[in-house]
């Protein structure tokens, strides 16, 4: 396939001054930033910084205390996150959006079902389905004999993969990924990434959440840094080196000295 | 160290891919276990249980239990409870009664607007469960209540006593009547054709469960609802789907009561919905939701019916019914719980 | 032909009654039905359902036993009326009893024995114009029961003064008790209280001393307590229907058309009561009530 | 790019700790404010709502509603329900009123005996919940059936009759009712001695749930069985003990009324069951489990008590009786839910 | 401290030819291996090899379908995961094992609460055990202001850090984390990394799985791989080096063409 890309890359979402409080607690304040087509958006931040909270946001799950957002240019107030999946924006949720007694198959088109057959005879296009999900985790390396099998038993990294593959089958325009490698082997962590390269190339816009600047330094385009709720910078590439992005989100020095502890210890033993 | 075997290993079978196992880890195998041993049991025991017209008695016994069981078992697989169904069905005899016996008003017009009436209440249960994230057992407790006291202070009010009369006096109740009140003998057993009703509502809700977006969407808000609303299932639509669904069983049933007996009660119903409740998990759905099948809870409805019409073809002393009725589900239930326990191996 | 009659005996009757479980009432309809089969050596079976759809099922299981005659009281009689009428069909004879006394020829019972709640409730009326009561609260313990609402609207028929039903919740005898003293202290012109059940006119004379009124209890049907309550004097009287006796006569007049072809009555009603009990006869009904037949 | 700023941005408040919020976040809060707005409604709409006699009967009528929604309101929160619970407490009563009136047991001995039967029902009830994986819905709902006939038969079986009768005639009678029926007169108002129950079974409920290892348990397993059984917690000892405090606490309430009515009729307490259930969510509790209050529940029956009685205090047509308990309880909720919301900022 | 360290390490849990299947699926089987005193046993495999399976029999939540499992020497049958934590073995579950509607620090210290005075007056104690979840968390680098907030509503790395620091501190002769830095940031990661070194030194045996090599090897002392449920090897640290085990994880060359593959996507783009 052979697409042409244009040189300034459009802008799809775009992020003004966003907020959002859980009852006593602020999240998030004051974040902007954008998500250009054929580009890769990174969030990076510690531990209960407001990543998944802003994603949430740009997803349609939760609405925004403060601030406005921007779909092709024009403001927008998602009223679920069926109205974000209707304007092509398609996600990973941290803890998956999984339904755990259903069967992969199930799970993988939930939502988006494919049927056959008109008026009142419509009805699901169950062999379809299940051919579609085993082939598309056969490509992330996940072999399932069996995808009538509730999603709840799988492995975690197992589940992780399938809700990947559901989110980049359905993404038309914006693909959101919030730490879609967190528990994944290094082969299917390798395919996920590969995965973002290529939606990015394909021209689609793609918000990549990850905890490992060696994931999210080359494939990223650009990189908005969380911290506390509160936006530390929101860099272009050409802007930030892998080191200054490495120390700034192991918050400085911390990280040399650890190779170092843990081989004293280990000389000890 | 080698590593040239990880691919001979990769292609060993995992899975054995018995469809024996298969069928009996569905929801309603269990149940169909149970229901051949109860009927099994009475067959073997009384000497008409297993007759033309015996079974006459049990089927139509089942069949409106059955009727609401399934609607009541989508529901609770769709995660919600509906405890305005019993009344609802007594509540929908009532407006056709009313309406035809004290206002004279076509008995066709009077079914459909009940109907409507029942539908409009299904919607707003649901709505207001949606609306305001209270859970279904309170509101639809309050709808139950709020109906139970319309039914007997309404009725009351304008027939001066607690129950219809003269429905069969009123125009047109014959041609009305064949479609819900109808039955037919064979062999000296009548069959009442409230249980094709049931057989035709079974094969529609399974049909839908299994076969339709609509019925995906069930499973999955039933099963857990912040994920489905994430993955973009219409949640609102499906779960005021569901009430309706349920109110229009509730009418179809109070139709076919009201045109069974000609009359209808302003108690009718009070305590009937926990008896649906009570089939459906017998059938093997999930009080939590997420988990069922319609089949299951028809054959629940069955057992129920057996149980209950079987205690008096066993001609019990009806003082213990309650006890011998209690002690039956149980051992349905642990039966019917055991089947698919072998048969998922332990892992439920 | 008695396909019906798994322990030798020759007849097998079913009574088939509106009761809900444990009314205490139809329990004495039911010692009494028994007590007759026992007597005739007939097979009793007894069923009760007060939804009348569910109670045409049953009389239509009692036909599927070919049993050899059914007892059947009839509340709301439009709703059994295809049942009796197939049972009659099918060459069962059919005897009503309580309540249905005008319809049960025409459904082609062979007799009715006892009266409706109607008579007994306009009988209760007089009584209580005699002890000269003005405001009464009629409390019905099961809301919508059609036999309870019959009772109360006959008594109602025949009182001078002002008559108010109460609904209780019949299951919980303390919040019987509690509304009745609820609705006395609301209401202190109240100076009646007709019960429809022995086990409530016990919870009314507690209500009422609590509150401090000065209402008077009456009530339907009896119980050991009761009668020593009207011997008391703190019950004013209570209204005997003689449901025994309705059990019994019931089962009598199916046993006596099954052997000798009798129709008892003639084909007329057979009324069972109502009988009066108050502080002058107490004593001689509580040894019976003790056992549980009155 | 400067990265100066992080120390400072990371020592800034990100919550706002206000104790007042604090308390308006507690479960039972909302149901404190409904149960205050209809004190004041039937305050101001009757005049002997907030008398003395007045209160003496609403109180009597919340109190044993209220001991048996504070024990279910635990077992909810423990993730489980008792069907049986109702039907328990006409059973307690029965058990003593036979052993006394028909074998002559002294009374004490026969109140110990029925504690000491109860106790085991309920540890039956748990155990098989925990042992086969059943439901407890469906588990004590065949206890349920159970009892009720045998409460039924085994009366009739042995005193001939469906109630107790001449329980004041049964030596020392006076010295026990002392205990579950006496009475207390203020200013006209009759006050009777299970108030007292109530709140000491609602403080000891209260202690228990957020002061003591148990109360922990109780949270973990009705909130996440699974992770509770592989941290550690005694999950089949808690579950246990939650159906016996239930089946205890119906003993209480079985005494309450047997020595308050000196009667008991064998299908005392049908019914009931639900009622509690009904206390505890208007008191807040999840019907999930995991989350709720005894003083919630304590409250719950409070409002279904006042509500109660107050319907009769206002001389409405009892005809309309559920019609507006349903309204009120349903307005109750609302209120509930409407405080905590605003409470927690819309996060639950 | 000071501790003194048996030259031959004592072997606490020893696992003999252990396997476990669910129904028709055969998650595990065959496994054998031991887990020392003051060394630090790795569990790698691929998505769905059945580490979980395998951690989940050590602790108590799983009783296997065949094999033996000694404990110094003894074979036991776990009856339940309490039977395991009173033999000193502490886990942290893939899924955290946390009651999310209950208060943080009630979840900290769930089955294993604190409490003051006696007989009917024993009560939990609240301050300290508020205290010691505050301290622990903050040891860890996460600063909650509320441990009275439901653990419901911390973020993904914040709930695994609570579950981490539960097991860390009642873990008594044995500790398992079964992907214990999936959801963590650079820095939390660390930190976890170096208590599992301390607790090594301290003479406890830890079990330890994850899928990223750079993690394990440092702190490994034993290296079990999984491969579709049976063992693929159990080695010690000196018969492997640090690349061999990549490759094994990885699934041979796989790895090397990614990186290439991400750049030259990025140059297109
Ligand atoms: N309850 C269950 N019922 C059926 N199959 C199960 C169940 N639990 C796990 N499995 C299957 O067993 C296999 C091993 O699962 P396990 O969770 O042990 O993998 P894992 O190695 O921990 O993977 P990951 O790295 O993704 O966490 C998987 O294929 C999974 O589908
Ligand atoms: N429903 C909620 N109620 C209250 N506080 C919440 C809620 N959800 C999240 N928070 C708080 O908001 C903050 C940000 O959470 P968020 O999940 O966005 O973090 P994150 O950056 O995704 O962290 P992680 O890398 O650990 O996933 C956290 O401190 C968390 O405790
Ligand atoms: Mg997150
Ligand atoms: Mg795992």
């Amino acid at each position: 396939m052979t697409v042409t890309l244009p040189t300034t890359p459009a802008t799809i979402i775009e992020v003004n001054a966003i907020g959002k409080s859980y009852g006593a607690v602020n999240a998030l304040s004051g974040i902007t930033t954008k998500v250009n087509a054929g580009q890769v958006t990174c969030v990076l931040g510690d531990n209960g910084a407001g990543k998944s909270t802003f994603i949430k946001i740009l997803a349609g799950a939760h609405t925004p205390s403060e601030g406005q957002l921007l779909i092709d240019g024009v403001a927008v107030t998602f009223s679920s996150p069926r109205a974000a999946l209707d304007m092509g924006i398609a996600t990973v949720y941290q803890d998956l959006a999984v339904v755990p007694l259903m069967p992969v198959w199930r799970n993988f088109f939930l939502g988006s079902e494919l049927t056959r057959g008109t008026g009142p005879f419509r009805r699901l296009d169950v062999k379809e389905m299940k051919r579609v999900t085993v082939e598309e985790l056969a490509n992330m390396g996940i072999d399932l004999r069996d995808v009538d099998q509730p999603i709840g038993t799988l492995s975690g990294g197992e589940r992780q993969c399938v809700a990947i593959a559901r989110a980049v089958y359905f993404g038309a325009r914006v693909l959101i990924l919030d730490e879609p490698t967190a528990a994944l082997g290094v082969k299917q962590s390798g395919v996920v990434l590969r995965y973002i390269a290529r939606a990015r190339d394909k021209g689609l816009g793609v918000v990549f959440i990850t905890h490992n600047p060696h994931h999210a330094y080359p494939v990223g385009d650009r990189f908005l840094l969380l911290n506390r709720g509160t936006s530390i910078g929101d860099f272009e590439k050409s802007q930030i080196t892998l080191g200054e992005l490495t120390s700034l989100m192991a918050g400085g020095a911390e990280l040399d000295s650890l190779a170092h502890e843990l081989e004293r210890a280990e000389r000890r033993s | 160290m080698t590593t040239t075997d990880i691919m001979t290993i990769a292609t060993r079978p995992r899975v054995e891919n018995r469809p024996i196992r298969r069928i009996l880890g569905r929801p309603e195998t269990g149940a169909l276990v149970a229901a051949l041993a109860v009927m099994i049991f009475f067959s073997v025991y009384t000497t008409t249980f297993l007759t033309l017209p015996g079974a006459g008695v049990w089927l139509e016994s089942a069949s409106t239990f059955g009727i609401m069981a399934v609607a009541v078992a989508l529901l609770m697989i769709g995660g919600e409870f509906d405890l305005s169904a019993g009344v609802m069905t007594g509540f929908t005899a009532l407006v056709v009664g009313i309406l035809t016996t004290q206002f004279g008003v076509n008995i066709w017009v009077a079914a459909i607007v009940s109907l409507a009436v029942a539908l409009a209440i299904g919607a707003l249960n649901g709505y207001v469960v949606m609306r305001t994230g209270l859970p279904s057992f309170i509101v639809t407790l309050g709808t139950f209540f709020v109906l139970a006291g319309a039914d007997l202070a309404v009725t009351k009010l304008l027939t001066g006593q607690v129950a219809i009369q003269g429905m069969t006096k009123v125009p047109f109740y014959d041609s009305i009547a064949a479609f819900f009140g109808s039955s037919l003998t064979i062999g000296g057993g009548v069959f009442y054709i409230s249980v094709v009703w049931w057989i035709v509502v079974t094969i529609i809700a399974t049909w839908v469960l299994l076969r339709t977006r609509a019925g995906n969407w069930i499973f999955a808000v039933g099963g857990a609802l912040n994920s489905s609303r994430q993955v973009g299932v219409p949640v609102m639509k499906t779960k005021v789907g569901l009430f309706m669904t349920t109110s229009g069983a509730a009418w179809l049933v109070g139709m076919i009561s009201l045109f069974r007996t000609s009359t209808v009660q302003a108690n009718t119903g009070v305590g009937q919905e926990f008896i649906y409740i009570i089939c459906a998990v017998v059938g093997g759905c999930l009080l939590t939701g997420g988990y069922g099948s319609a089949v299951g809870a028809a054959l629940g409805a069955l057992i129920y019916g057996m149980v209950f019409q079987g205690i008096t073809f066993a001609q019990w002393d009806t003082n213990w019914l309650r006890t011998v009725l209690g002690g039956m589900l149980l051992l349905a239930v642990f039966l019917n719980h055991w089947v698919r326990r072998r048969a998922t191996g332990g892992s439920r | 032909t008695n396909s019906a009659n798994p322990n030798g005996a020759k007849y097998t009757y079913a009574v088939i009654t509106h009761s809900g479980p444990g009314d205490a009432f139809w329990d004495r309809v039911k010692s009494g039905a028994e007590a007759a089969g026992s007597n005739y050596g007939a097979t009793i079976t007894y069923n009760a359902d007060p939804d009348p759809a569910k109670q045409s099922q049953l009389i239509d299981n009692a036909v599927a036993q070919k049993v050899n005659g059914i007892v059947v009281s009839m509340a709301n009689p439009e709703g059994l009326k295809t049942s009796i009428k197939a049972a009659v069909a099918a060459g069962i004879p059919v005897v009503t009893i309580n309540s249905g006394i005008e319809e049960s020829a025409a459904y082609g019972a062979i007799t009715h024995i006892g009266q409706s709640e109607t008579v007994a409730g306009q009988a209760v009326g007089n009584k209580l114009n005699d002890s000269s009561l003005n405001n009464v609260l009629c409390v019905i313990q099961e809301a919508g029961n059609v036999g309870l609402e019959q009772r109360c609207k006959a008594a109602t028929s025949t009182f001078k003064g002002t008559m108010t039903n109460l609904q209780v919740d019949g299951t919980n005898d303390s919040e019987v008790k509690a509304t009745i003293k609820s609705k006395l202290q609301a209401d202190p012109s109240i100076d009646g209280v007709l019960t429809l059940g022995g086990q409530y006119a016990l919870d009314a004379v507690g209500g009422v001393s609590e509150s401090n009124s000065t209402a008077k209890v009456a009530t339907f049907d009896l119980s050991e307590d009761v009668v020593a309550d009207v011997q008391a004097g703190t019950i004013l009287f209570a209204v005997d229907q003689q449901p025994y006796v309705q059990g019994f006569l019931g089962v009598t007049a199916l046993f006596l058309d099954s052997t000798n072809g009798n129709i008892i009555g003639g084909g007329q009603p057979v009324y069972s009561g109502p009988a009066f009990v108050t502080k002058d006869n107490a004593a001689q009904v509580a040894q019976f009530a003790k056992n549980g037949t009155r």
